[in-house]
């Protein structure tokens, strides 16, 4: 297969110089995810802020252990969904899940994926969509928790 | 450098349909993961297609022509295989589905057995640093379930097992020693003997998951010292969906059977059943009919091409391949950096470069290696990696293709710009 | 007499090469064994070849050309599965080795389980006396293990369920309901619907062994009331090797799991794992992979002939068989006599000469039948006794083969001079 | 395969018209032995008599059900070992089981074997073996029980 498919430029950039890493406080919500078949690991969190009828994506944090398309995805969503109201950070999300499940069929929506449209070619890699979702799925999961724990009145440190 | 071998092994290519495939671009391919699973030669294809198309039939139930044809193929099969491992007595040889589930079999009914077997609160089981996930978690599960201990022996920077702790870890409280013969992710080939002495010692049962061993080398199990035995059809040239486990006759006898079901009992009735005799009672419902014939087959071929000459192979082409990753610079190989008491899986990691984009690289030009943790998660934990690539041969790996992975490897420095 | 079937048996039968097997004095062979296996067509036995001689790979673990080929041509398998019984989610579909391990995989992880699930003293699993040993022995081994108590539906003359008994054996107390969909040894075809609502209203699960409707039948997993169906391959044109244990979502991700291993794992420390969420989570170790592949070409080839054309065929045989059998005297049809609310397998009775017997004059004469208790000896001696002779039927099963086993009835009876 | 050379007139006969059958008393051992692919059943009794140093196998009776080769076999044992010495009942024991083992390629001695002879085809039928031995196999635990119980003090009411 072509490797100049799978690793665009923009991903090996984001790979070698990513984009807000490092765990960083305040957050609402921080989750670990694994990718069992080969050990890549991720942990992220997000702050999420707005009033309620909105949620702004205030934050998102991460550390990770992974290859190059795991870590130039979750670099390139970071920069995606920060300061993003959290319907369009959501939609991003769904439009990234349908273009990894698209096998290369689908032509990326630019406007709402940004730099994520360079993965377009990793939905030709079975094997490595796992490695480009890992931290779009964390940053879901994590984004849910943080929804969850605002109904619920605030009490621990991370709020301090 | 030098390479020989006392195989042909451009002959035993041509017994390998898959090796004819290339890639779109017309590269031929270069599989080099066999410690995964190994490639079929055509004798075994054929074998499996002759079985279904002329003599299927369900075994020792069926008296009919076909019924009589298919079991004798069958139980054929486990004459072979019997002879194949050196056991004193075909009845030894229990088919399942694969190692994992010979693994799971054992350690399931030693925790259901009686004395003395039976795992009990107290009791504890031994298993090493550098085991397959197939031998961790069904010994955490049982363990769990029986109250018993699970300890293990470690491992040292050459990725040995430190036998230092030998005495201390296995002790009089030891009821079970489960341990890899030569390890999938390091390649190690482990003191079996000498541990299985020690284990004896205090009475405690020996399990040897020979899953990468009785491909490779020459295994007598009625000298190993183990008193059961387990591998996989699959990486001995053999089908999927078929394992195999040895034990000693009379502890097979001695212990609960495993899975309830067709052709493992002796009387059935509502309120209660009595059971076969070993291997039967171990083997509930239809067996692997297809798949024993296939291993049956598996094991003719390696035995016409000699296991000693396979393991000489095996020998040079690992010696071959340590000498030159040694020539890459920021290439480290994780596991025994010679081919001494080593089996053929190479697990190595190049700096600045994730296994997954290795073994990326590699593919894009044909060769094929396996990245990740290699079900051996706590091993690649000990040597401080997530993961590793690794490289794994057998009887039909050619040094050219070792020579495709060290172009490969350069490749891979380049592309990720960390070659110096 | 007369036959009339949707299907054009004589095509049919040319996709089954063993089908072309002659005796050494040249009669055909009359294979009326399929209840105990099925054969094989030539699409099945090439899908395996092409499988191994093409593209094999171990799956989910290798990221290479072959390991990507092979893990779709897998999961593919799992698609096609899913979607031939009509699971709402392929997640529902674990491959196991055969029936007997997906009905021992649901006991034990029953046994294992939390609350409210899990078997405990007091509590009480209900089968039938019409069960394969396969769906006995699990169920007796567990309650032995956890002193939870083992109760049964009865069997009526006719070889039906009685139930009569449904409300009282059925009750408060009940944890699981284990029952055949269609008896082999009877062909009854069981109200599965009537009971698994009986059981769900005191909130019992309900496991059904659908080893013999599954290939005779368009069952539909969705609507058949179940919370757990197990089939297996080598009944439905596939291979050994491989079974089936269809479960819903929700009830597989709250048990514990099976087998322990490589690929059912989550994360794996040398102190505790942590589980893959199903079908992986029961999948411990390589799987059947070739089996896998194989069982999808058998589920095409089903359906491109349509399981509903099957079901016709197979009813249209069984009745003509029924009627034929009437013909003779001194033979008797254990388990219900018309081919209504009835599956492809007759069980019978030549007065004064042992089943053992009966099945050697036939094989003299090239027509295959199983003779013994057909893994079902309580149901045996329900009807007194210790074996039967069992024709039993499938798509390729052509009217003239039928007639080739009632002229063999009278050479049974001429033979041992019982015929009048 | 060829029905005659399994079902010789002598096996017809004997199935027929089995000898010693039913239970008899006095005995010295019983034993019930299964076919458990079949379902076939033998309850066998022996009585050995003799001096200390020389055993004879003074009665053999039996219950069965089973199949022609079965019944056939039994009852031809029961005629060759009555009144036999212990060691040349064994002699045609270890004879029979050889015999079956053969796969057809054995000339049987007709001078140990007498009407078991017969049986000679039967060891090319190979799920047939199993039939042809369950008596044999029963009379041979049983008296191998009756010899145990010979060295013990006989106390129970068999020996009444
Ligand atoms: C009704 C029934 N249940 C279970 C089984 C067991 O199937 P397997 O032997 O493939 O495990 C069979 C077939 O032997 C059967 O007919
Ligand atoms: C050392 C070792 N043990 C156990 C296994 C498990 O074998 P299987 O997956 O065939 O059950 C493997 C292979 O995956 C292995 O390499």
């Amino acid at each position: 297969m072509n490797l100049d498919s799978l690793y665009e430029e923009i991903i090996l950039d984001h790979y070698r110089h990513p984009h807000h890493k490092g765990l960083r406080d305040p957050f609402d919500a921080e989750v670990h995810h694994v990718n069992p078949t080969c050990g890549d690991e991720v942990t992220l969190r997000v702050r999420v802020g707005g009033s309620n009828g909105q949620g702004v994506i205030e934050d998102v944090s991460y550390d990770t252990l992974g290859c190059a398309i795991s870590q130039a995805s979750v670099s390139v969503m970071a920069d995606l969904v920060m300061g993003k109201p959290l319907d369009e950070a959501t939609k991003a999300y769904d439009e990234f899940l349908s273009l990894m499940q698209s096998k290369g069929q689908l032509e990326p929506d630019e406007g709402v994926l940004e730099d994520a449209v360079a993965f377009a070619g990793v939905s030709k890699f079975p094997a490595r969509i796992k490695c480009a979702l890992l931290g779009w799925m964390a940053w879901k999961d994590a984004t849910a928790r943080a929804l969850a724990a605002r109904e619920t009145p605030r009490t621990n440190e991370e709020t301090a | 450098m030098t390479f020989s071998s006392p195989l042909d092994v451009e002959r035993i290519r041509k017994d390998f349909p898959v090796l004819e495939r290339v890639l779109p671009d017309g590269s031929p391919l270069v599989y080099l993961d066999s410690a995964n699973t190994s490639q079929k030669p055509r004798q075994v294809i054929e074998a499996i297609a002759d079985y279904y198309g002329q003599h299927n039939a369900n075994v020792a139930r069926a008296m009919h022509m076909l019924g009589q044809e298919s079991t004798e193929l069958f139980e054929g099969a486990r004459d072979k295989i019997a002879a194949f491992i050196g056991a004193p007595s075909r009845e030894e040889v229990v088919f399942t589905k694969n190692s994992s589930e010979a693994l799971n079999l054992v350690a399931n009914v030693l925790a259901w057995a009686d004395q003395p077997h039976g795992l009990r609160p107290g009791d504890e089981v031994v298993i090493t640093e550098m085991e397959h996930h197939s031998n961790i978690v069904p010994w955490q599960m049982v363990t769990q379930r029986t109250g018993a201990t699970l300890r293990w022996l470690t491992v040292d920077d050459e990725g040995r097992l430190d036998l230092s702790q030998l005495d201390s870890i296995i002790n009089e409280r030891t009821k079970v020693v489960s341990l890899v013969h030569v390890s999938n992710a390091l390649g190690t080939l482990n003191p079996v003997e000498l541990v299985a002495e020690r284990a004896h010692q205090v009475g405690a049962l020996v399990v040897v998951d020979a899953s990468q061993s009785v491909p490779q080398l020459p295994v007598d199990v009625s000298r190993l010292g183990a008193d059961f035995v387990a591998f996989t059809g699959h990486k001995m040239c053999g089908p999927t969906g078929i394992g195999v486990l040895w034990g000693r006759y009379d502890l097979l006898a001695s212990l609960p059977p495993f899975l309830g079901g067709g052709e493992m009992i002796e009387v059935v009735e509502m309120t209660g059943s009595t059971y076969a005799a070993p291997p039967h009672r171990f083997e509930a419902g239809t067996p692997p009919i297809a798949q024993a014939v296939g291993l049956g087959a598996a094991v003719d071929y390696l035995s016409a091409v000699g296991m000693d000459v396979v393991a000489a192979h095996e020998h040079a082409i690992t010696a071959y391949a340590l000498e030159r990753l040694a020539e890459v610079d920021g290439v480290r190989v994780v596991g025994p950096s010679t081919a001494q008491q080593r089996g053929g899986a190479i697990s190595l990691v190049v700096e600045g470069v994730h296994p997954h984009d290795v073994s990326q690289v590699l593919d894009s030009r044909g060769v094929a290696v396996r990245a990740g943790h290699h079900c051996a998660r706590p091993v690649c934990q000990r040597f401080g990696v997530a993961a590793t690539t690794r490289a794994s041969f057998y009887l039909y790996t050619a040094p050219q293709e070792v020579d495709a992975l060290i172009d490969g490897l350069h490749e891979v420095r380049r592309f990720f710009g960390v070659a110096s």
